[in-house]
């Protein structure tokens, strides 16, 4: 409710939960500079929204830290937090219409004349006729708009956001993308934006967070994090990776050769996060390119045959599946530009790629290839 | 059409039939603790356990009358139309007694079949107004109506106009709710015969009782629960029942009942049996049973009310000679002559009479 | 396929309800789920009413063995309200005193049973009722052994000079209020229990999430949620404690004494029945017409 | 500032064990009691330690069989009242008709009338139309008079529940019957438990009703009644500690065994999940 | 309940459901053939979860049918329906545990081994260790899932779900789209699927239906509606377009002219849903290819030419922004494939594409351009 200073950034420092003996929320510590726009992505059941409940006051911490520019607030109420959360189950207030949900915050602060900014408000999530109704009278897509209003009209110092959009359509989706952007820049709020949607967090964030199983798995910028992922575990969550298990010989030049299933390659030194030993080589579909045969593959780029077995029409482009030699499928991207050709289901093909964009990551020496479509091993024990 | 049929019945119009030959059992309906219970085993009850083993009858007994104005609305219906209340012995006061022989709901016994009352009925119980022949309403127990006091929290009590003005009293004093104990008292101690008086005598004391009232040194008017109040001291002295003081006082000394030389009043609960009832002849054995001296005897020593029953005295002397030589239990003259019995009021009386007191008592 | 060996199979299908049977037995519905209970009131609680409303347009000069003619007396009516109209006063004054501190009691006590209590829910609603399981005189000798002039409450007090040196609190209109507010309490909190116990936690989250005290947390969202039992709670509180005698017939004294004492005296001392119908009629007009104006101002026409 | 946190966190529990407290107040004067013996027959005082009231509970004569009485009428008076007055609930709740609100007087008059006029004006009802006064009329009486508390009771519950959890279970092949049986009264049963206590303690706890038309039965109430005319035998306060004892040992066995078994917990309701809102 | 009988297609014919006066639903008519894969489209609000719970009977139509096969379900109750529903707010039994939950509909049908096809049911959800957790207990994708199993394993004749993988992130979410196909083609079951993630709708519908405020706008295969949207709203709700407000001046050969902004292009006449008059002039995004200026356009192609106001990085694609001359922005999706150069902001560009790509749309004679990014106008309203 101070909003006379700025709150400064906000850190979390060794934040653990437990509910029993499951651990939730397991030893976690970050930095989320004040004003900046932070995403946290992560499996089903990995520890978000529990994180952001703790942010915003509503769950205590088993131990560890919230701070708030100095101050140390993980003992503070919720109400007393310049906090406001959009929560990911709405929590509208069913006696109240949507109006008074929305001029709620406004009004427990004191302030009388809350009409305009309500309208504005509620126009802003293209709710405007619906004033007057209750929550049980919207759709889902508009519940969450109200929740969405409800906390945005505050403009606290810290906004929390548990998948706020996830039941908006995509258009609206990106409408009220922007709009968050163009608040979060004009008031210099901190936002921390739990989403599902990769495309949201890759465009709005300055930072992205991945978490696995209560953990922080990798944050850094988007490009940087989809561009060279940390763990398997990320390349594999945040997009899709083609992982080869190879075995790296150590840095050669500048260079890491690698041995895949008897075919050789080799990578940057500066994209290996390891360069000896059993690592996954890994190529981003979109990073694959295919062609029919091995001599059309351009020079200085490494490639493998196979068969595509699959071809999947998704509008802006096409995923083909390439069984190859050794049984592994690699999923292969191509833009639905009007240039390539259609590749038929089938055919043989070869995928090549340029090494500047493999990457190399550790791997145990039990793991074998982690490529895009597999689905067999649940995602929360991976890597 | 509509409203109600008077309530009213005759000997004729609601006759009973007697299975007392073939049936030996009878329904007795009495107040709590009113019977004598064995000290060791309070399951069994000395008396009419003899009674039972005497006659062979089975005597359902059953205490389920707390209150004459209570148990008459539970009964009325019944008695109005001429119908069974499942009761072939009930005990009620005086009054009451006396509204139902009014009413023609209590059968007349048969004064062979009760020698012992005609033998053994206290004199000055003889011939009430309400039964002159003494085989309508018999005696169960008597007690009195006058002062009493915990001299615990005051000092001692001699007249009712002491009780209703003395300043340390104020708001320690209760009466009781009976309205004829009350007033019969107050007419009294105004000098007037609680027997036999006019609307106008009745109207000055219950004048002198509802400036009482107002001035608030009456607390409350009570039934019974006036004792538990008076032993602990929360009453420091009230208008109040012989039999209920005597058993404070056997505790505590300090607590006395007081007849007033302005008299006290003689009240009555007496054995009746109903209408439609239908082992009168049981009944009339059992009530001729307690008035042998000895089995009254036994029965006062436990209840500590006046006992009806002339012999008596003699009988407790072996029993417990403390009791026995208790004026409160078998009166001597002097408190005899100071106990007034109320006057027998008709329907009309009693309405306009209770209805005024009912005013000043707040209800 | 595996699937369709786990359905029951065979032609014991009923045929689909036709459209205007289901919407049939729809309509009916509400009568027959009303029909068990309403007869039994009906028969009776109905039909002695009936009864007593005509006993309450009685000829006011009948007796007991002539009996009463029905002589439409509706003066009978403005004749008790004239004398006992203090009495009705009380009756609601002190019963609506009574709420006001049982709402304070209670309220908390429901809410912490319903919300904070955990696995003790049980354990703690049964001590709620618990007094009932002991005679109600005998919990007002109880109260009375507590409340004594010689008691050690009263004792305190006077030490502490909150009641004078011969103040007392037996027989006075505390202990009425008091004895109402003990013996109703129960009435008031398990519907208020009942229905704060579905609170969803959330939104009280989300509102201290919105900048609401405490306070404003309860007085925004808990109270509007609640709204069902408490006003439940407080009729089942209200109604019977304005017709209550006993109170105030063993904690009071004739200055306490409340309307449902003017009509026991009506029909068990006085034995006057067209007045004691009378009365009786005008406490349940009164009443009535206070719940159903309460329940229009509370909006809860829905939940009543 | 440690305390006043504290405070501030517990204080609504802290309350409501004070409420508590005020409620067990009498209970613990009547629990000493029945330890005591009494100096006389109409003393309420504490006199002396004995231990003989609980060693002979039901010395009194007729005492005990009275109490078996009264918890045998509370409980069919309870369980009749409890299913009338739900059935009614769900119909006031969930359905649109005509006679609406005759029924809802017809709810709130019994709650309205004075004891007394209930007890006589039904006595009178028995008497003209010949019944036998005895038991079942007291059980007649007593659902007549704990009916208008369970609708009332229930009522609360049902108003504003989610009516999407029954929609699912329809969806997923529940009959109305069973939807009823496994979701509707599952989520309804913290309700009707109250109104189902309500109506127990009412119908133990009342005197003037019963008294009218019980005939030539005595009940526990009706007991106490009248031994209080010349004294209180100090079994009463016996019997009044046992009842709550029973219960409380009954409720906390179960609530303990209840932490393993699943169905044990009636009473604990179930609350609501984290489900979104939009009940409709 | 009755599966002895294959159920037949699905029809809705005429189906209207107001509330009040809000018609939520409108004269809506569309047939689901037995055992596809239908999925339906639309923006918040638009009607969708009134369509399924009127297919479910959970709502009383105001008017229309609701056939299975030749049977006229609409007034049939609920639970005699063959449809399961997997709720947008899930719905899930408070009291019960994840396993009574899942095991609802089976117990109810009278089946008494539930035990193990439950337990196959949580591990198909990645749930295996939370069948004794009360729903409380669990996140809020976890809370979706067992919605989703707790309808699944009834296998009814139809599936009704209610953007059933919304709150799940991207992998789990594509792992649970396999698992749903691959029910769907061996069990033979009718999927209605509404979803907001058009990836989704686009790789798993045999058919896709675009509602708007409770009209169906388009109803055809998924890659027929994507390259050849029927109306604006579908154009710009299925992924974006960039649409020029243009005049066309009929068919010429098998062309049709158009002139936007004094500029003059062509498209193939079987593109064009209207040949004469106010059209809009489409082309996705992914069809335009950036290149510095004119001359590098390939014959054959049409262009226009702009300033790069904006460039964001989605891990997959680049999405530029390119401000033509006369003030529209068109926008420009470039596959990260490694290939193309980055185009640098605020540097001039020439947009071009091949006029097969291009599809003309009949427009208002008061609509101007409708590119993509535009936000200021309302979803629902358009069109
Ligand atoms: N009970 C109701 N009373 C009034 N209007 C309602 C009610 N339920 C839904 N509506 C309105 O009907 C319209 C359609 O609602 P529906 O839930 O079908 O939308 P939807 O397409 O599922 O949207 P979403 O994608 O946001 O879930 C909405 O505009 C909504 O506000
Ligand atoms: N009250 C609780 N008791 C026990 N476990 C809980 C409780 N609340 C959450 N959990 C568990 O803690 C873990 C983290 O939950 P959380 O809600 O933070 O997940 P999430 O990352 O938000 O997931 P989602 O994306 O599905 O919403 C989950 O595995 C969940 O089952
Ligand atoms: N409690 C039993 C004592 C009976 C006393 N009878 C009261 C009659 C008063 N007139
Ligand atoms: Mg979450
Ligand atoms: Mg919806």
């Amino acid at each position: 409710m101070t909003r006379e200073t700025p709150a400064g950034d906000l850190r979390l420092a060794n934040l653990t939960k437990r509910f029993g003996i499951f651990t939730a929320v397991d030893d976690l510590s970050l930095t989320v500079p004040q004003g900046s726009f932070f995403a946290l992505l992560g499996a089903s059941g990995c520890g978000k929204t529990t994180t952001l409940r703790m942010i915003a006051g509503l769950e205590e911490p088993t131990s560890g830290q919230v701070l708030l520019g100095d101050r140390d607030i993980a003992r503070l109420r919720p109400y007393k937090r310049p906090v406001n959360t959009v929560f990911q189950s709405y929590a509208l207030f069913p006696h109240l219409n949507i109006f008074e949900n929305v001029a709620f915050g406004l009004r427990r602060r004191g302030i009388r004349s809350v009409d305009d900014e309500v309208l504005r408000m509620l126009s802003l999530v293209q709710l405007d006729d619906y004033g007057n109704r209750r929550p049980a009278q919207l759709s889902g897509g508009q519940q969450q708009r109200v929740a969405l209003a409800r906390a945005l009209i505050n403009r606290p110092q810290v906004l929390l956001l548990d998948e706020p959009l996830g039941a908006l359509d995509l258009k609206l989706r990106r409408q009220m993308q922007i709009e968050l952007k163009r608040i979060q820049t004009e008031v210099g709020i901190t936002f921390v934006h739990v989403t599902h949607d990769q495309e949201e967090a890759m465009t709005m964030a300055d930072t992205v967070a991945v978490m696995n199983a209560g953990r922080i798995e990798q944050l850094g910028a988007p490009a940087d994090i989809y561009e060279f992922p940390a763990t398997a575990f990320v390349a594999n969550f945040l997009g899709q990776s083609n992982l080869l298990a190879a075995e790296a010989a150590g840095i050669a030049g500048d260079e890491v050769a690698v041995t895949a299933h008897g075919a050789r390659f080799s990578v940057p030194a500066g994209r290996a996060r390891a360069d000896r030993g059993p690592v996954h080589l890994g190529v981003r579909p979109e990073k694959l390119h295919l062609v029919g045969s091995a001599d059309q593959v351009p020079a200085g780029h490494q490639h493998v045959t196979g068969v595509v077995t699959d071809a999947s029409y998704v509008g802006v482009s096409t995923q083909y599946l390439l069984r190859t030699g050794w049984g592994t499928e690699l999923s292969v991207f191509t833009a639905n530009s009007g240039a390539a050709t259609q590749v038929p289901v089938g055919s043989e093909a070869v995928a090549y790629w340029d090494p500047r964009h493999a990457f190399l990551l550790s791997r145990d020496a039990a793991d074998s290839d982690r490529t895009a479509p597999v689905v067999d091993e649940p995602v929360g024990a991976s890597s | 059409g509509c409203g109600t049929k008077g309530a009213q019945q005759t000997e004729a119009g609601c006759v009973s039939e007697d299975l007392s030959g073939t049936e030996k059992k009878l329904a007795f309906s009495n107040w709590p603790q009113y019977m004598d219970v064995d000290e060791k085993d309070e399951s069994k009850r000395p008396s009419l356990d003899g009674f039972i083993a005497k006659t062979g009858i089975q005597v359902t007994y059953t205490e389920d009358i707390n209150d004459n104005n209570e148990f008459f609305g539970k009964v009325q219906n019944q008695l109005a139309a001429c119908q069974s209340t499942d009761r072939d012995l009930m005990v009620l006061t005086d009054w009451m007694a006396a509204r139902m022989i009014r009413l023609g709901w209590i059968q007349k016994l048969d004064p062979a079949k009760i020698p012992n009352v005609q033998a053994n009925l206290l004199p000055s119980l003889l011939n009430r107004s309400f039964d002159s022949e003494n085989r309508i309403s018999i005696p169960w127990q008597s007690g009195l109506a006058g002062l009493a006091y915990n001299g615990d929290v005051t000092k001692e009590l001699r007249t009712v106009d002491e009780l209703l003005t003395r300043p340390d009293l104020k708001g320690k004093v209760t009466a009781l709710s009976e309205m004829r104990d009350t007033m019969g008292l107050l007419l009294g101690s105004n000098g007037h015969d609680p027997a036999n008086f006019t609307t106008a005598q009745f109207d000055d004391a219950l004048n002198k009782l509802k400036k009482a009232v107002d001035s608030g040194q009456i607390r409350k008017f009570t039934g019974n629960d006036y004792a538990p109040d008076l032993a602990k001291g929360d009453i420091a002295a009230c208008i109040g029942w012989s039999g209920d003081v005597i058993q404070l006082s056997s505790e505590n000394a300090k607590v006395q009942f007081v007849a007033p030389d302005s008299g006290v009043m003689l009240f009555s609960d007496n054995m009746m049996v109903p209408n439609k009832a239908t082992h009168k002849g049981n009944a009339e054995a059992l009530i001729n049973y307690y008035y042998e001296p000895a089995v009254a005897a036994t029965l006062a020593a436990y209840v500590n009310y006046i006992c009806p029953v002339k012999g008596a005295q003699a009988e407790m002397e072996k029993i417990d000679p403390e009791l026995a030589a208790n004026p409160l239990i078998f009166p001597d003259e002097a408190l005899l002559s100071k106990s007034k019995v109320f006057m027998a009021l008709d329907e009309k009386q009693e309405k306009e009479y209770e209805g005024k007191f009912q005013q000043v008592i707040g209800a | 396929m595996t699937v369709l060996a786990q359905v029951p199979t065979g032609s014991g299908q009923p045929p689909p309800t036709p459209p205007a049977a289901r919407s049939g037995r729809h309509r009916l519905l509400p009568y027959l789920l009303l029909l068990p209970g309403a007869a039994w009131l009906l028969v009776f609680f109905g039909v002695p009413l009936v009864q007593l409303a005509a006993a309450s347009l009685y000829d006011p000069s009948g007796s007991l063995s002539t009996g009463y003619a029905l002589t439409w007396a509706f003066g009978n009516y403005p004749d008790v309200l004239q004398a006992y109209w203090p009495q009705f006063l009380r009756s609601f004054g002190y019963a609506g005193i009574a709420l006001v501190l049982a709402l304070l009691l209670g309220y908390p006590l429901a809410y912490a049973i319903a919300q904070k209590a955990g696995r003790w829910k049980n354990l703690l609603l049964v001590c709620v009722v618990a007094p009932m399981f002991t005679s109600f005189l005998v919990r007002t000798l109880a109260w009375k052994t507590i409340l004594s002039d010689n008691g050690a409450l009263v004792g305190l007090l006077r030490d502490v000079h909150l009641l004078a040196p011969d103040g007392r609190l037996l027989a006075t209109p505390f202990a009425v209020v008091l004895g109402l507010t003990y013996n109703f309490l129960p009435f008031l909190v398990l519907p208020l229990y009942a229905s704060l116990e579905r609170l969803d936690h959330r939104l009280l989250e989300a509102a201290s999430d919105l900048y609401a005290s405490p306070v404003q947390a309860f007085r925004r969202v808990t109270l509007p949620l609640s709204m069902p039992g408490l006003v439940a709670g407080t009729l089942l509180f209200f109604i019977p404690a304005s017709g209550d005698y006993i109170n105030a017939e063993l904690l009071g004294t004739p200055n306490e004494y409340m309307i449902g004492n003017v009509i026991d005296s009506a029909f068990l001392v006085r034995l006057d029945y067209p007045q004691g119908a009378a009365l009786s009629f005008l406490l349940m007009a009164a009443i009535l017409a206070m719940v159903f104006g309460y329940l229009r101002r509370a909006g809860t026409e829905e939940v009543l | 500032m440690r305390v006043s946190r504290w405070l501030a966190d517990r204080w609504v529990m802290i309350v409501a064990l004070l409420v508590l407290g005020y409620l067990a107040l009498p209970i613990l004067v009547v629990a000493g009691l029945s330890f005591n013996r009494p100096s006389s027959r109409l003393s309420y005082d504490f006199n002396e330690f004995t231990l003989d009231n609980w060693r002979q509970p039901c010395a009194t004569s007729d005492m005990c069989d009275a109490v078996v009485r009264s918890v045998q009428i509370g409980f069919i008076a309870t369980v009749v009242a409890t299913v009338l007055g739900t059935l009614m609930a769900f119909a006031l709740v969930r359905h649109r008709f005509r006679g609406r609100s005759g029924i809802n007087v017809l709810i709130f008059l019994p709650m309205a009338t004075p004891e007394l006029v209930m007890g006589t004006s039904l006595l009178a009802l028995f008497v003209s139309a010949g019944v036998p006064l005895g038991f079942w009329t007291i059980v007649i009486a007593h659902v007549m008079f704990c009916v208008s508390f369970v609708v009332v009771t229930v009522k609360a519950r049902l108003a504003g529940m989610d009516r999407r959890l029954e929609e699912a279970a329809m969806d997923l092949y529940a009959s109305e019957w069973q939807t009823f049986r496994r979701i509707t009264l599952p989520l309804v049963l913290p309700g009707i438990v109250a109104a189902a206590l309500l109506a127990f303690s009412l119908s133990f706890d009342d005197f003037i009703i019963t008294n009218f038309n019980a005939g030539t039965t005595v009940t526990f109430p009706m007991y106490v009644w009248g031994a209080a005319q010349r004294g209180i035998p100090p079994q009463v306060n016996v019997i009044g500690t046992a009842m709550l004892a029973i219960a409380l040992l009954l409720v906390g066995l179960s609530s303990l065994r209840g932490r393993r078994s699943r169905r044990a917990n009636l009473l604990i309701g179930p609350g609501q999940g984290p489900q979104a809102r939009r009940p409709s």
